[in-house]
């Protein structure tokens, strides 16, 4: 039962993650949304691995291998918003820096 | 009382991710995120997963918010923290409930459990914690190649520098105040940090640990040195820095030759050989990491500039 | 199998000493490793054209513990066609990223970037791993994002930050999918995973890890981060963008549909697919008549040219795969993977050096330049053959084996596609090519190595050669090709 | 032997085609000698395997790219038929065009592509599948394009741009027919029509006209001939070059290969297609003659006229008598040779004296005379005066027309000649009868343009007046017909 707790939370995380890339045009906020996404992923994943009658480990091995992928990412992305603000004083992709 | 325990942390984990997406603010949004990663890492506990709360802890709680915290700090310096507030966006609505709807589907029509059979491999592993079995052993490729992200994404960071910031020291320059907080700090953490990294690296063979996660913490140190001025800004024109960063990935490689060569194919370790074999390139692959992780937070080399 | 892991160490090797070693060494061994690359993927292919395909099981564990790499006909070959595409990109990059011209950063970082492409290129081609296979997406991701930011302008920050939000959208949805379809059958190997008891989940999975994808390759009506990108870039980082890493994820969609779960493959998803792909060709080629730039016509007929090959999925798809004619539209699909491949590659380094020898790249500027390089002229206009389908280029194989299937399956709509696609290219390359051809030369040019000038049209020559002579690479396409059906038409 | 003769044939002019194009602008004298020794090469092969051929030696070579995708090259009547044509006017275009050009700019490319565009023309000549010719049909098409925009200015560029218009979206009809076709019969061989029987009668008519479409861009045929006259912007040898060897005759030997080797005469009938096929070609033989008569220039008079010419090979397909074919066929050559001496003639005019409209020619008869009579010649040719070539050819097709049972073709014929006459005949009256302007600079001293007219011009007359002979064009026409198509 707890497991289907931590299933329906990483699905939520990920429903919320998706809202924030979509809707939000701050680029740190989607990075972070993209975060969102990625751990609500790994939490459903984690959920589903600890269904048998032992933990898989497996599951968790690809898990960490996708927090890492995730944060070289994140870095990369935050590098280029910092260069993007540097260069044309936003935050914000060019033709969305008017929206929302 | 467990399952009670349960529904409110993930409450609270949800509480927060919303904060985090719909707050006001991006430096609030960012301070959320680093409480929701911790929280996370307490839902990975109680999972029983040990070694990805240890993870998401150290490098998506710890590392990633840093990260952000530092980016937050350019971006008002640059006058680009400001966001236009969050308005309602129906089709992203839409489209983030049809994800989670359709996840939450996909949960309860799941089949059985499949989980491959580990237990006549484990023991060839070298290695009795079967996270670090799977990690260095069994898909040894995926984290070696994890490893080569890492880099790459530092490469690619370095690209977004200046031509005329190139020869500057990495990053933005911190000055502690002699005698102050920072100052004692960098002196007193760097030896404690560096004991628990090495003892996460050498616990993880056998138990939760291992190079990602030994390897944040020995990043953090040596953040904080840097911060503190006890270790001078690197610069990427000197080559100690640059082959501490390839060194980890080359040794792995280079044993996955060696196995290509001496045993049965590339990447295999002879279980006779495993566990030194594992400690080895885990060793190597940690200082690497951890060299990488501390670049890759402290940002190109930044003479503080403007170009616009 | 010695020849397989080579293909796959020695790029790393020779990138990770590109890091490390002092600016001097720099450039020799980068240019090491990319002979010794290269010789290794002719060797992979020659052992694959002899032994038939090659299955490796890394460190000694089968799947579903470990990974299983495998080098099929179609993998090999993007493999060769990645191999010469890269060489000669090293040839142009000689050149154009040069300390002196480029300056010590972009110097610095282009060779490192440029290995673990490669590398992360040919990881992608013969992995049957899922995981694996995002992780080896995820290194092609940030080291082309970083390409598209090296030359530093804020234009090209821009476009890289967009595409990199693509592309790490595309990345999740396929993990997304990845997840589930381990979540269910507790494999990630698409061998085994062909084997499966089918449950309801794998259409989601299935779902997810193709919308992933197709924002990765740029399908329409996800293209729009590609020509923003892909002319932002120096001339020889936009020739490996366009020319292969496409292909990655393109080969990734094609491993899931036709061999991991062919049995999901409805005629509607086919049809969906093939659609997106029409769409696509006439899309990216009204766009590329638009266009003032050379590079950004190119870039949007990247869009265009893609579109093609998805084609395949109704041609050679689903109930299809074991119809008479589905290897002759399956083979034409691949001929165009590599063909493109090529042709493509040739058009941006000719583009890199029209801004080398006049420093712009738009239309008004490049008048008549054929005249004062007419190899580089030339090359323009033997790619542009490809491109157009005509023959006797890869691209017309590529159409003929197509419109061979779309007729004889009965969906002759789809030759629509391939003979309308094929005008609108004429249509929107007239233009760069009667302004290169032009009589008067706008901007003077500065010279430029004759080495360099060679470089493309060697590589238009070959995407010439390879409809010239399509017998041996029909055959070794053919190779460990899933749905083994009778042999062609 | 047997599979390199074929091969051997493409080389003489693909070798020089790939050599020149790296040659330094000013090589004159080793490009001379690679295009003229290119082209008496082929000429001396084609002689060796004409006599191979009539002691019953066969030829075919085949390379296979893909299942169903085979360059298959193979030697028969029809196909010799063309290539001698092809081969012997490449020699003359060739030292007509050393001699146009001179030491004018870009020489290194325009021979470049003048080779290939030889070399695709020998090919589709060759070609044993309908696959194989597209290619080569193609290759045609790309490497003629350089030619009519050689001179760069506007009136070439517009004029390629045009040509590319037309061009491509035929091709394009082309290759939907063949694959069509095929995708029903498998791959087609011009050895062994295909059997057409099970297939439905309205798709087997869509893909007849779509053929024709295919073709008929290239053939010149109304409303598809626009690209014609325009295309004269092009240096004279490229005019013709594309008017009497290579693209316009590409298009009506297409034709030809379609209606009796794809489809067969009987099946064009059983369709219902050969009537309306025929009137086309009728139509386009009279609105190209009534077009040809309001133009003032030489070169666009002489173009409408070839647009009207070549439809007389169209019409001998589309009768499907013998009578008829032998007479299409025959103006393969004929219309050939009277074209490219009236091409010749015209260069000659506009080179050396600076004529390029009609009443420019007064009284040129008398001041350049063997240019003069050449043109003469042609064009007396052209209007079907006996004993010339042009005559021969209507001769036969109007007997053709009568066994096919369609009188009316008669009256198409009669009113082209009329025609014919009226737009030739104030050419030859202003020639010779009228007075020359007092102070046109002109002079004819230049063999290299004036012999290859005068040889093409006997050749009017000589295939006309040895018409029974059976080694003239009729004989070799007759052959064709009545062992390859006959009844």
């Amino acid at each position: 039962m707890s497991l289907t707790v931590f299933a329906m939370t990483g699905a939520t995380l990920v429903g919320l993650g998706v809202y924030g890339l979509l809707a939000r045009v701050h680029m740190l906020r989607r990075i972070m949304a993209f975060n969102l996404i990625g751990s609500g992923l790994f939490l459903f994943f984690g959920a589903a691995g600890a269904r048998g009658a032992a933990l898989d480990p497996i599951p968790q091995a690809l898990i960490i291998t996708g927090i890492v992928v995730a944060l070289a990412a994140s870095a990369l992305a935050v590098g280029l918003v910092v260069a993007l603000a540097r260069s044309s004083g936003t935050a914000c992709l060019p033709d969305e820096a008017g929206d929302t | 009382m467990s399952l009670v325990l349960d529904i409110a942390l993930c409450a609270l984990i949800l509480g927060v991710g919303l904060a985090t997406v719909a707050g006001h603010g991006v430096f609030r949004a960012v301070i959320f995120f680093i409480t929701y990663g911790l929280l996370l890492a307490i839902g990975w506990a109680r999972l029983g997963a040990y070694d990805v709360a240890l993870a998401e802890a150290a490098i998506s709680a710890g590392l990633t918010g840093v990260l952000l915290l530092a980016a937050h700090g350019r971006l008002r310096r640059l006058s680009a923290a400001e966001e236009a507030p969050l308005r309602r966006n129906l089709p992203a609505a839409l489209i983030a409930t049809g994800v989670a709807l359709a996840l939450g589907w996909a949960w309860f029509a799941l089949p059985d459990p499949a989980a491959p059979d580990l237990t006549a491999a484990l023991p060839q592993s070298g290695v009795g914690n079967p996270v670090t079995a799977v990690l260095l052993n069994f898909r040894a490729w995926d984290t070696l190649l994890e490893a080569i992200i890492l880099l790459a994404a530092l490469i690619g960071l370095w690209m977004l520098a200046r031509d005329r910031a190139w020869n500057e020291p990495l990053g933005l320059q911190y000055h502690a105040r002699a005698g102050g907080v920072m100052a004692s700090f960098g002196r007193v953490l760097p030896p404690i940090g560096l004991i628990f990294g090495v003892y996460l690296v050498w616990a993880g063979a056998e138990t939760t640990g291992g190079a990602f996660q030994g390897g944040t913490v020995l990043a953090a140190v040596c953040l904080v040195s840097l911060m503190a001025g006890v270790l001078p800004a690197p610069r990427i024109a000197q080559t100690a820095w640059r082959a501490a960063l390839v060194f980890g990935p080359g040794v792995f490689l280079l044993s996955g030759v060696a196995g290509a060569i001496f045993a049965q194919g590339f990447l295999a370790l002879p279980p006779a050989l495993a566990k030194p074999a594992i400690v080895t390139i885990e060793a190597a692959l940690t200082l690497s990491i951890a060299v990488t992780l501390v670049l890759l937070v402290i940002g190109p080399p930044d003479d503080g500039g403007q170009d616009a | 199998m010695t020849a397989l892991i080579s293909g796959l160490v020695l790029p790393l090797l020779a990138a990770l000493a590109a890091i490390a070693l002092p600016a001097r060494a720099r450039l020799p061994v980068a240019l090491l490793g990319v002979g010794l690359t290269l010789a290794a993927s002719i060797w992979l292919a020659i052992s694959v054209w002899t032994n038939g395909a090659i299955t490796v099981s890394l460190g000694g564990w089968q799947p579903p513990i470990g990974i299983a790499l495998r080098a099929d006909g179609l993998g090999a070959a993007l493999g060769v066609m990645t191999a010469l595409v890269m060489a000669a990109v090293a040839l142009a990059a000689r050149h154009e990223m040069e300390p002196l011209v480029a300056g010590p950063r972009t110097s610095f970082g282009f060779w490192p970037l440029m290995l673990l492409l490669w590398a992360a290129l040919n990881a992608v081609f013969v992995s049957r791993d899922l995981f694996n296979l995002y992780v080896g997406l995820e290194l092609i991701t940030l080291t082309a994002v970083a390409l598209v930011a090296i030359s530093g302008k804020a234009e090209a920050i821009a476009a890289a930050l967009r595409y990199l939000l693509f592309a790490l959208a595309g990345s999740l949805l396929y993990l997304a999918g990845v997840v589930l379809s381990y979540a269910a059958h507790g494999t990630l190997d698409i061998s085994l995973l062909a084997a499966r008891t089918a449950v309801p989940g794998d259409a989601l999975a299935l779902g997810l890890m193709t919308a992933g994808l197709l924002v990765k390759t740029a399908l329409f009506p996800f293209h729009v981060w590609l020509p923003p990108a892909h002319s932002a870039a120096p001339a020889p980082a936009s020739a490996m963008l366009s020319a292969l890493v496409p292909k990655a994820s393109l080969l990734i969609l094609l491993r899931l549909w036709f061999e991991a779960m062919p049995e999901l493959a409805t005629p509607v998803a086919l049809f969906t697919l093939a659609g997106l792909g029409a769409l696509a060709v006439i899309w990216g080629g009204v766009l590329a008549l638009l266009q003032a730039r050379l590079k950004l016509i190119v870039a949007y007929s990247t869009v265009a040219q893609l579109g093609y090959i998805f084609l395949v999925f109704p041609l050679a798809g689903g109930d299809g795969a074991a119809q008479p004619w589905a290897a002759g539209a399956w083979t034409g699909a691949m001929f165009q993977m590599l063909g493109h491949g090529l042709a493509k590659a040739a058009m941006f380094l000719a583009a890199g050096i029209y801004i080398a020898a006049v420093g712009s790249d738009r239309l008004s500027d490049v008048r008549g330049l054929a005249r004062a390089l007419p190899m580089t002229g030339f090359a323009f206009a033997l790619a542009s053959i490809t491109l157009l389908g005509l023959p006797p280029s890869a691209g017309f194989t590529a159409k003929y084996l197509l419109m061979t299937g779309a007729f004889a399956s009965g969906q002759w709509a789809w030759a629509f596609v391939l003979v309308g696609g094929g005008l609108l290219a004429a249509a929107y390359l007239y233009r760069p090519l009667t302004a290169i051809f032009a009589r008067e030369i706008a901007v003077t040019p500065r010279p430029i190595p004759w080495g360099w000038q060679a470089v493309p049209l060697v590589l238009a020559m070959l995407s010439v050669a390879l409809g010239l002579l399509s017998s041996v690479p029909f055959d070794f396409l053919q190779i460990g090709r899933p749905d083994q059906a009778a042999e062609g038409l | 032997m047997t599979t390199t003769l074929p091969v051997l044939l493409l080389l003489p002019s693909l070798v020089p085609a790939a050599v020149t194009f790296f040659l330094p602008q000013d090589s004159h004298a080793l490009r001379n000698i690679l295009q003229l020794g290119g082209a008496v090469l082929k000429l001396g092969l084609i002689v060796w395997m004409l006599v191979a051929v009539a002691t019953g030696a066969t030829y075919e070579a085949e390379f296979p790219l893909a299942p169903g995708l085979v360059i298959l090259l193979r030697i028969d009547a029809l196909a010799l038929l063309f290539i001698s044509l092809s081969a012997t006017l490449w020699l003359l275009t060739t030292i007509y065009a050393i001699a146009y050009f001179g030491t004018k700019a870009e020489l290194s490319r325009f021979f470049g592509f003048f080779s290939l565009c030889v070399a695709a023309t020998t090919g589709l000549a060759l070609s044993g599948s309908l696959i194989s010719f597209f290619i080569f049909f193609e290759l045609l098409t790309l490497s003629t394009w350089p030619l009519v925009a050689h001179k760069q200015d506007k009136p070439s560029l517009a004029a390629a741009r045009v040509y590319f218009t037309y061009a491509l979206p035929g091709s394009a009809a082309l290759l939907w027919a063949i694959i069509w076709l095929e995708s029903a019969t498998g791959p087609v061989l011009f050895t062994e029509p295909p059997d057409l029987s099970g297939l439905d009668p309205a798709a087997l008519r869509a893909i007849f006209a779509l053929f024709i479409i295919g073709v008929g861009v290239k053939a010149g045929l109304v409303p598809l001939h626009g690209w014609l006259p325009a295309a004269m912007a092009a240096p004279a040898p490229v005019s013709a070059l594309l008017h009497a060897v290579a693209v316009v005759k590409a298009g009506a030997f297409g034709v030809v290969r379609i209606v009796y080797d794809v489809f067969g005469a009987e099946n064009m009938t059983a369709l219902g297609v050969g009537v309306p096929l025929a009137i086309v070609a009728s139509v386009t033989i009279v609105w190209g003659s009534v077009r040809a008569l309001q133009q003032d220039e030489i070169k666009k008079r002489l173009a409408f006229s070839t647009v009207s010419q070549v439809s007389y090979i169209v019409l001998g397909a589309a009768l499907a008598s013998p009578l008829a074919m032998i007479g299409g066929l025959v103006h393969l050559v004929h219309q050939g040779l009277m074209k490219i001496t009236l091409f010749f003639c015209a260069g000659i005019y506009d080179e050396r004296a600076g004529i390029k409209r009609i009443n420019g020619l007064n009284g040129m008869g008398k001041r350049m005379p063997w240019t003069s009579a050449c043109f003469s010649l042609g064009a007396m040719g052209m209007i079907g005066l006996p004993p010339l070539a042009g005559f021969v050819s209507k001769f036969y097709l109007g007997l053709g027309a009568i066994e096919a049972g369609a009188p009316w073709v008669l009256a198409v014929l009669l009113a082209s000649t009329l025609l014919n006459a009226a737009y030739f005949l104030p050419l030859l009256y202003r020639l010779w009868f009228l007075p020359c302007a007092a102070n046109t600079k002109c002079d004819e001293r230049a063999p290299g343009l004036v012999l290859p007219a005068v040889v093409t011009a006997t050749a009017t007359m000589g295939v006309g007046l040895l018409a029974a002979s059976p080694i003239s064009p009729l004989g070799w026409a007759t052959l064709i017909v009545t062992q390859g198509y006959g009844p």
